[in-house]
């Protein structure tokens, strides 16, 4: 069962109080009617779904019912930060491929 | 019966405390102390079942854990049965009865054992996979057979009058395991004032210390175990779990204790205090900060032939009967090891009077302590050898022990039959990585310990004592107190300094790699060597299984069910993958271990469920009015959580005659409604306009104070998800409502596009569902009745249709809605939910001239549906557009903000024409009421495979009309009215329906508008 | 290959069973294949079946980067059935049924398909819509399926708590007779052993780490054993779809989440048919071997590392106690979890990528063992013609712009 | 016209039904045990208010001080004065607590107070929500049974007041006193929360104050 730092409450949360809510950063497209029928498909379905770190947007749905993003790692289910909506993450992929920090262990399949 | 196994002095039992039991239908006495091994082993019985799959006859090998055999079905009465008890874990209490699980008609004399015999040489690894496949329709029958014969225990037939919980624990540091390297860990992470528990899964703390014939400080170990304790007990912050098992080691370090507070006791558990039922057992659901793996090492046995004849033990298991229990199982002792551990059992041996015929030493020039020892008391050692047979069909009568070469898996001498009645075997240790393991880290192969330490964690663990490789008492009692130190000072607690107990000097020589002992003949041919007991699984079996190509350790498992019984491979899975990886040529380490998942040991159900079971399986809500409904004989809907009143029959009434009461009664008269449950969510803001404009497919712009307006909810795809009627308050304030089932699931979709999109619009919502009720006056008669209890204004230009007012309703402040879900002239009056049973109350007292007729949803449903009005979820599913509902009025076309849904609309699929819609069903049949889910097709005589083209929504008989009617979608149905539809029904008639307007009642809507 | 049978079992005895021949060979890889299929589960290994004995391409490749069999296929509970609502997925889950039916004999391996009923207890009104609905369906589609009210549940289904008390009292009950479970390593074995037969490479251990492409067509993968070339690639990879189609170079509309199952210690015969229900949440049956297979709902995160959460696990077992509270002493022996590839409409995607010459099978989510057979025909049928299978083809990627889903999740009850 | 409806919603002269009215708490008082390690009482039909908006804004800070008596707590923490108690629920919302009939006076102070330039809401949600009040020795034991939530007085001090999940809901639970906590309990729940509060506490011996 995940501990779940939540950046409102200010602290850590068992995953019972807690609902996930997919993928993070998925802005709503500014001009929907703009949008091709590709384009309108990709922001309603088509997901990242990566191994390794993963921005998701979680609600502390038990506590102060506000939604929030973490950083987690889908293979050991770490959590490397939670932050605001609005916020920019500080862990990426990116930075930890250029760390060349390798995959936390775990790694069943 | 005598315990003519007992010895007359030690142990940790109590002599003065007999307790009766019964096995298999037979008197035994054991006593105080005992497990139910134990007290077997004391009465001399052999023969505790038989075997899985050869119907073998096999007796206890444990003392632990890791018992295979000595599975057994206890439980005096039918309610309280528990199959597959451990007896080795199991403490014997006054009237335990118990028996075999396996064994027909008994387990001493077992038919079954002969077709084991004949037909276990037609039954190798996966024989199943092999045969059985002609005639294809006779599998059926041979599943039943095999059905019969597999399976250990059996569940009760009756409900269990046990009752289990749950609590909830936090600490610092949660050590696993009370040997001494975890009590010396409690111990460290207790004084430095961390909150600490200490969980173990025997009866009593001290693991090997309970045991052992080693000292502490020169005296019983067990007297540190109790100073220990002692001390523990005093700190506040120490909580101590006996009889615990940390069955699961999950994410963040969030730990699961299966903790049995009254197995020991009885059939089930006492009553307490306060005269009611305590828990069985209860499941403890920890977040620990640090937790510190104690769990210690599983012995290994070794693998000869008839190694699983009734007197072949493990070395340990022997030492715990004899110096735990006072149990000697056998005279005549022989001795297999492959290490010096294993002969303090013969020094136990020797200490208790008895005889060891030999010890069976597989290295070449053993030189320790504990040999010398044994040496010194006169013990034959024979090294170099080991135990390759063993003779005796239900007890050992002998064993044959030979010179082997065990690199080259070779026998070197022809070796001699040893009487004997006591085969004990030790191959060495296993630590006890399971709950290392649970998250995926893989454990590691030390060459060096001959053994699986665990491997890397993630998690925010320490490992100490023999689980950590660190066999060596002294050792490990310093491994033990460096880890809670370590533990509790990450938290940020200091420790004092480490004062552990002084242990004996000893030299201890390396053990030597022995896991299938060898024989002359090759494996196939060899007399049985058995790897995993419980599963009758061979060392033939898992070299058939390499040679068939199961080459990965996964596979072996898979094909030889090798660790897959209630011990979990516990006993045998190292031997067997070590036997894997020598036929195939590799290394231990490169052979792997199976994957460890909990549970460690298995975990009742009632347990893992505690009591969210029976009334408090889930929540279930009721509304303010729910006495009033119970007192009038209300039959209830579940709708989500709550509990609506569906109807309210009357004596003598079924469903359908109360229903058609009540809607005549609306129709005619007047009829109330609990509307409770509706959700409501109360919207303040200079932005709240905006919002519904985006949230909604209508527009919201031009709603006028004091006005409500019913609106669509779609999410992006275009697809309706929940529907309501939103009223303006006041400028920046609306009061929406949303269906029963959606109200929380809406008040989320609010705030997710609050929060995470359009934080700039000013606007907050708050759910008020639980604070107004709403009762629903509706009926022509509704207003004259309502007019007798209010102060409101009722007269039709004042308070038109679409619009609310606030006033008193039987003294009660209210806002009254002049919304219509039935089409009759309607009020729905919301107050309080303090005040709401009052004013109900007052309603149906004042309702009595006008013969006020309480409804509930199933008439609401069918009044609505006469209207042609949706409910969401019954007349949509995920895949129903506005339009598709002909509900294109409701849909904002000009609206200047992309609102949610718009575009999901407009999509190549979703603005086809043949889409179904919803339309009106008319059955040709009038009294015919097409069954609610029943596909629709064109062409009744088309054959099977038929098109279909749609199906019943919402069906009913309509008092009102006279006759039947129904909604449903229909392909392209809007432009097909007055055309024929068909349901072909299961008994194989058919209903045929004309194709109409889904508004079967007053649809131009003069009766709730007057 | 080496013919299975009673008799077989016998002469093999009198050689204590030393003479059994490997049931796959452990080949090394060629340069090239006509068709790779990615993934070594049970679809994966019935596509390459398919290929080489039904659709004659038998230069074919299956690359696992573990055991054959070893991924969702190793950890499903084996529910097997066909009443699924929407046309398009009942027609392919029956063709899978009716491959079931023969399939032991087919491939010469007893898969034990077992065809004991598949109930779906109905609590709520809308539950029995819902029900007569599929029903209605699978009758007009040719799919057996019964409705049956609360009497008659309570008559079939011995120990089920049919009283009016519980939290939420059984209504009635769908039923599928030919329903059941299957054993799901020997469905993998079984079809790998006789695509081995028929001349397949298995190759384990051998993970791909890449898809090579020229001029926007694949031609072969990069793999921890070099590079296998291959004129087309089936990706058949279930909770590991969405990683190949990063490899790949586009997204798909999957998300992978945990699923988990149990089972209890085993038992005598208890449970003789399969049991489900929506509305408490949770499914169970009973193997051959004794243990009480159960399962329920998915976790809502992505997860690959094959374990779900602990409430999960209550959850479940709350509410097989609510429904058998004779369980209530019976004991869970192992958990363990699957990672499943769900889609937004709980439909499989079987299709053409942007890339030419990749395929992908996948999406198959919480119940895609009971459509191996099918979905491997299917696949099979479209990797050799390069033209997407009449049953396949509405389950293109394309849906998820048109928005011509086939949306099972409302009707499909807990979706296994 | 007022931007928003203020209303004053509870009658003067009636008697309101609490959530747990058909329990009859009344007549199980002094029924229990002498010796209960667990006693609950309803405090029952008092005023609920949910309070939103900016917290970061010192107009709406002070205001809400001004209007209440109390400052604005911080994250996870109660404040009272006298009757009066001000509780935060979230970074934008909390919940406060007057004598049953002051939440219309509660709700107009407010108002005047913050003026109708801010963005703010105040809702009455009086009926929807009850308090109940726990104290005795065992009282954290029966927290434990029911929520994964740390209740040790070293991570739950007096003054603290969390939401979190309970039993299988959700409530928001208060350290008031040394040996006192309350729930706030929604209606629609009370039911079962009590059902569930009568089974956690049976172990222990129940008793039910006036
Ligand atoms: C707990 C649980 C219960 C379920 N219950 C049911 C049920 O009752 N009924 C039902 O019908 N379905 C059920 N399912 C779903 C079912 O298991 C799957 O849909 C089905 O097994 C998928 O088969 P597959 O062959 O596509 O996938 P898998 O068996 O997962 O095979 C995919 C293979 O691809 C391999 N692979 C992945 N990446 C690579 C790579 N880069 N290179 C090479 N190989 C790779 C994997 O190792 C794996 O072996 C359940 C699933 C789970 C987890
Ligand atoms: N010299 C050797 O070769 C050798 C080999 C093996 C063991 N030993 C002896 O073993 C001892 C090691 O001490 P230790 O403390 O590491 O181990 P231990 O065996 O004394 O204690 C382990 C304890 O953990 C408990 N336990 C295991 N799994 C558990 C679970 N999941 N939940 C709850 N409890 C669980 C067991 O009941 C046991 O009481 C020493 O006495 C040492 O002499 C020596
Ligand atoms: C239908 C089915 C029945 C199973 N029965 C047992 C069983 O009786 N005993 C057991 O230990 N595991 C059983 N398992 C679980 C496996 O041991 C294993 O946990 C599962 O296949 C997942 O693999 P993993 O745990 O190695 O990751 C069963 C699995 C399935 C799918
Ligand atoms: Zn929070």
């Amino acid at each position: 069962m995940l501990h779940i730092f939540c950046p409102h409450c200010g602290e850590l949360r068992g995953e019972e109080e807690f609902a996930p809510a997919g993928q993070a950063h998925i802005p709503r497209p500014l001009d929907p009617a703009a949008c091709t029928d590709e384009e309108w498909g990709d922001y309603l379905f088509f997901r990242d779904n990566p191994r390794g770190l993963h921005h998701e947007l979680w609600l502390h749905a038990a506590g102060c019912r506000k939604y929030f993003n973490a950083t987690r790692h889908t293979i050991s289910y770490e959590i490397l930060e939670t932050y605001k909506i609005g916020e920019k993450p500080d862990v990426t992929a990116e930075a930890q491929a250029s760390e060349k920090k390798p995959l936390a262990q775990g790694a069943t399949a | 019966m005598s315990q003519k196994n007992r010895l007359p002095r030690g142990g940790r039992i109590d002599r003065t405390r007999p307790l009766d039991f019964t096995f298999n239908g037979q008197r035994y006495q054991g006593c105080d102390g005992d497990s139910l091994a134990s007290a077997l082993l004391a009465n001399g019985v052999d023969i505790i079942g038989r075997s899985f799959k050869y119907s073998r006859p096999r007796g206890i090998v444990a003392a632990g854990a890791e018992e295979p055999n000595a599975v057994l079905q206890i439980g005096a009465s039918e309610a309280t049965q528990i199959p597959n008890v451990r007896a080795t874990q199991q403490a014997l209490y006054d009237g335990l009865v118990a028996s075999s699980t396996n064994g027909w008609p008994s387990v001493d004399t077992d038919l079954m054992g002969i077709l084991g015999r004949v037909g276990g040489k037609l039954m190798p690894a996966g024989f199943y996979y092999k045969t059985f496949m002609y005639p294809s329709s006779l599998w059926m029958t041979y599943e039943k057979y095999i059905r019969k014969a597999a399976g250990l225990g059996r569940a009760p037939l009756e409900n269990d009058p046990d009752i289990y919980d749950h609590m909830n624990l936090h600490c610092d540091v949660l050590v696993v395991g009370a040997g001494p390297a975890g009590l010396a860990a409690a111990l460290a992470a207790g004084r430095s004032g961390a909150r600490v528990i200490l969980a173990d899964e025997g009866e009593a703390f001290g693991g090997s210390l309970l045991d052992t014939r080693e000292t502490l400080d020169g005296k019983r170990a067990t007297d540190w175990v109790d100073q220990v304790l002692a001390e523990l007990q005093s700190l506040p912050e120490v909580t101590l779990l006996p009889r615990a098992t940390v069955n699961g080691y999950h994410d963040h370090n969030f730990l699961t204790i299966h903790q049995r507070l009254a197995d020991h006791l009885g059939e089930t558990a006492p009553r307490g205090a306060f005269a009611q039922q305590l828990p069985r057992q209860r499941m403890h659901r920890v977040r620990a900060g640090r937790v510190v793996l104690a769990t210690g090492a599983h012995e290994r046995p070794l693998v000869y032939g008839n190694n699983d004849v009734p007197g072949n033990m493990l070395a340990g298991a022997v030492t715990t009967y004899l110096r735990r229990y006072a149990v000697a199982p056998g005279k005549k002792l022989v001795l297999a090891t492959n290490n010096d551990y294993a002969y303090r059992t013969a020094l136990d041996w020797l200490d208790a009077g008895l005889q060891v015929v030999a010890v069976a030493d597989v290295r070449h020039n053993p030189r320790g302590s504990w040999v010398e020892d044994a040496r010194a008391r006169g013990v034959r050692v024979l090294t170099g050898c080991s135990v390759i047979d063993v003779r005796g069909s239900k007890r050992v009568e002998a064993a044959r022990v030979a010179a082997i070469d065990a690199v080259a898996m070779k026998v070197t001498s022809p070796g001699e039959w040893l009487e004997c009645d006591l085969v004990a075997s030790s191959g060495g240790y296993s630590p006890v990585v399971h709950l290392a393991s649970h998250l995926g880290g893989r454990p590691a192969w030390r060459e060096d310990l001959l053994a699986f330490v665990p491997g890397e964690g993630f998690q925010k663990r320490l490992c100490a004592g023999a689980v950590n490789g660190v066999f060596n008492l002294g050792d490990a009692l310093a491994d033990g107190f460096e880890a809670g130190a370590t533990a509790a000072a990450q938290i940020g607690f200091k420790h004092g300094a480490s004062e552990l107990p002084r242990t004996e000097k000893r030299v201890e020589e390396p053990s030597f790699p022995l896991f299938q002992v060898p024989h002359e003949k090759p494996t196939a041919r060899a007399p049985k060597q058995f790897v995993d007991l419980q599963n009758d699984v061979t060392a033939a079996g898992i070299e058939q299984a390499t040679r068939e190509g199961f080459e990965s350790v996964e596979h072996v498992k898979r094909y030889t069910a090798l660790g897959f019984g209630t011990d979990q491979g516990k006993l045998g899975n190292i031997n067997g993958l070590a036997i894997a990886a020598r036929s195939l040529g590799i290394g231990i380490a490169e052979m792997g271990t199976t994957m460890f998942r909990p549970n460690y040991t298995p975990v009742t159900f009632g347990a893992v469920a505690g009591r969210h079971c029976d009334g408090l399986f889930e929540p279930a809500r009721y509304t303010a009015m729910q006495a009033w409904h119970l007192r009038n004989g209300a039959e209830f809907e579940d709708v989500g959580q709550w509990k609506r009143p569906w109807y309210f029959p009357r004596p003598g009434e079924d469903i359908h005659a109360a229903v058609a009461r009540e809607c005549r009664a609306v129709r005619s008269g007047v009829g109330i409604l609990d509307a409770s449950t509706l959700g409501k969510i109360d919207i303040q803001g200079p932005d709240a306009r905006e919002f519904l404009n985006r949230i909604y497919t209508n527009a919201w712009t031009k709603l006028d104070v004091g006005k409500a307006r019913y609106g669509l909810m779609c999410k992006e795809d275009g697809m309706v998800f929940d529907d309501g009627v939103t009223a303006c308050l006041a400028d920046n304030h609306f009061l929406m409502t949303t269906t029963t089932g959606g109200a929380a699931r809406v008040l989320q979709w609010l705030e997710l596009y609050h929060q995470t999109e359009w934080p700039e619009l000013k606007v907050y919502f708050t759910s008020v569902t639980d604070h107004w009720a709403t009762m629903t006056l509706s009926g022509p008669r509704s207003r004259e009745l309502l007019s007798q209890v209010t102060d409101i204004d009722l007269d039709r230009d004042a308070f038109p249709f679409m619009s609310w007012k606030e006033g008193l309703v039987g003294g009660v402040p209210a806002r009254v809605f002049r919304i219509s879900f039935t089409g009759e002239l309607s009020y729905e009056v919301n107050v309080q939910a303090d005040y709401a049973l009052g004013v109900w109350e007052q309603l149906i007292e004042a309702g009595k001239p006008y013969d006020l007729t309480p409804y509930g949803t199933e008439t609401m449903h069918v009044l609505r549906a006469e209207k042609g009005f949706i409910i969401v979820g019954q007349d949509t599913d995920a895949s129903v557009t506005p339009d598709d509902l002909n509900m294109g009025w409701a849909v904002g076309r000009n609206k200047p903000f992309s609102w949610i849904g718009w575009r999901g609309m407009n999509r190549a699929d979703t603005l086809r024409e043949d889409r179904k819609q919803l339309v009106g069903l008319k059955p040709v049949d009038p009294q015919k009421v097409l069954p609610e889910g029943a596909q629709l097709v064109f062409d009744p005589e088309q054959s099977i495979p038929m098109t279909m083209v749609g199906h019943v929504t919402s069906s009913y008989m309509s008092a009102t009309l006279g006759h039947s009617f129904a909604m449903g979608v229909v392909k392209g149905g809007l432009k097909r009215m007055g055309e024929r539809v068909f349901a072909p029904l299961v008994d194989g008639s058919v209903i045929e329906a004309e194709i109409v307007s889904s508004v079967f009642y007053d649809p131009k809507g003069e009766r709730q508008n007057v | 290959m080496q013919r299975y049978s009673g008799f077989g079992l016998f002469k093999h005895s009198l050689s204590h069973h030393e003479n059994w021949q490997r049931m796959w060979r452990n080949p090394t890889p060629k340069p090239v294949y006509d068709v790779v299929i990615v993934g070594g589960g049970g679809h994966g290994l019935a596509t390459a079946y398919y290929l080489a004995k039904t659709f004659g391409v038998k230069n074919v490749a299956v690359v696992e980067k573990g055991w054959l069999g070893g991924g969702n296929t190793a950890r499903n509970t084996t529910i097997v059935r066909s009443n699924y609502l929407w046309d398009e997925s009942a027609h392919l889950y029956e063709h899978a049924m009716k491959l079931w039916e023969g399939l032991s004999r087919d491939l010469n391996y007893n898969v034990m398909y077992s065809p004991r009923g598949v109930y779906n207890l109905c609590h709520t009104l809308q539950d029995m819509r819902d029900a007569e609905r599929r029903v209605s369906a699978n009758r007009l589609n040719g799919i057996d399926g019964e409705l049956l009210d609360a009497a008659q549940v309570a008559a079939e289904i011995p120990y089920l708590d049919c009283s009016k008390g519980t939290r939420y009292p059984v209504m009635g009950a769908t039923i599928q007779r030919r329903g059941g479970v299957a054993r799901h390593d020997a469905v993998a074995w079984g079809y790998a052993r006789a695509a081995d037969a028929a001349g397949v490479d298995l190759l384990q251990q051998t993970e791909v780490t890449g898809f090579r492409k020229e001029n926007g067509a694949v031609i072969g993968v990069e793999t921890n054993r070099g590079f296998i070339g291959a004129r087309r690639v089936g990706v058949v990879t279930a909770g590991n779809s969405g990683h190949m189609a990063r490899l790949a170079g586009f997204r798909l509309p999957i998300e992978s989440h945990p699923l988990q199952a149990l089972v209890s210690e085993p038992l005598k015969p208890i449970i003789d048919s399969v049991i489900m229900s929506n509305a408490v949440h949770g499914y169970i049956s009973q193997s051959d071997k004794g243990d009480l297979v159960i399962g329920a709902g998915i976790d809502g995160y992505v997860g690959y590392g094959q374990r779900g959460s602990y409430p999960t696990i209550e959850h479940t077992l709350q509410a097989i106690v609510e429904m058998f509270p004779i369980l209530s002493r019976v004991r869970m022996n192992r958990q363990w979890g699957g990672i499943v590839d769900t889609t937004p409409d709980a439909c499989p995607i079987i299709s053409r990528t942007p890339v030419q010459n990749l395929f992908f099978n996948c999406g198959w989510g919480t119940g895609g063992f009971k459509a191996t057979p099918g979905s491997g025909h299917v696949f099979a049928a479209s990797l050799a013609t390069g033209q997407m299978h009449a049953l396949a083809a509405p389950f293109s990627i394309d849906r998820f712009y048109s928005g011509a889903l086939i949306d099972e999740h409302g009707a499909a009850a807990v979706a296994h | 016209m007022s931007a928003v409806n203020v209303y004053e919603q509870r009658p003067s002269h009636l008697d309101g039904q609490s959530p747990l009215h058909h329990a009859g708490l009344a007549e199980l008082v002094g029924k229990g045990s002498a010796s209960a390690g667990i006693r609950l009482r309803e405090r029952k039909l008092l005023g609920h208010l949910v309070l939103r908006g900016d917290a970061r804004d010192p107009s709406f800070a002070g205001g809400v001080h001004k209007a209440c008596g109390v400052e604005l707590p911080v994250a996870l923490t109660l404040a009272a004065a006298g009757e009066t108690s001000l509780q935060w629920l979230a970074p934008d919302e909390w919940l406060l607590i007057v004598p049953q009939g002051e939440e219309f006076a509660a709700e107009q102070r407010l108002r005047d107070t913050l003026g109708s330039e801010l963005h703010y809401a105040v809702v009455n949600v009086s009926g929807g929500q009850t308090l109940l009040e726990l104290s005795g020795e065992n009282v954290r034991e029966l927290l434990m049974k029911s929520t994964s939530y740390d209740v040790h007085p070293s991570q739950f001090p007096v003054g603290k007041a969390v939401g979190t999940h309970f039993a299988k809901t959700q409530l928001v639970i208060r350290h008031t006193g040394e040996d006192t906590w309350q729930l706030v309990v929604r209606r629609s729940f009370a039911d079962y929360i009590w059902a569930w509060l009568q089974d956690a506490a049976a172990e222990y011996g129940l008793a039910v104050d006036a």
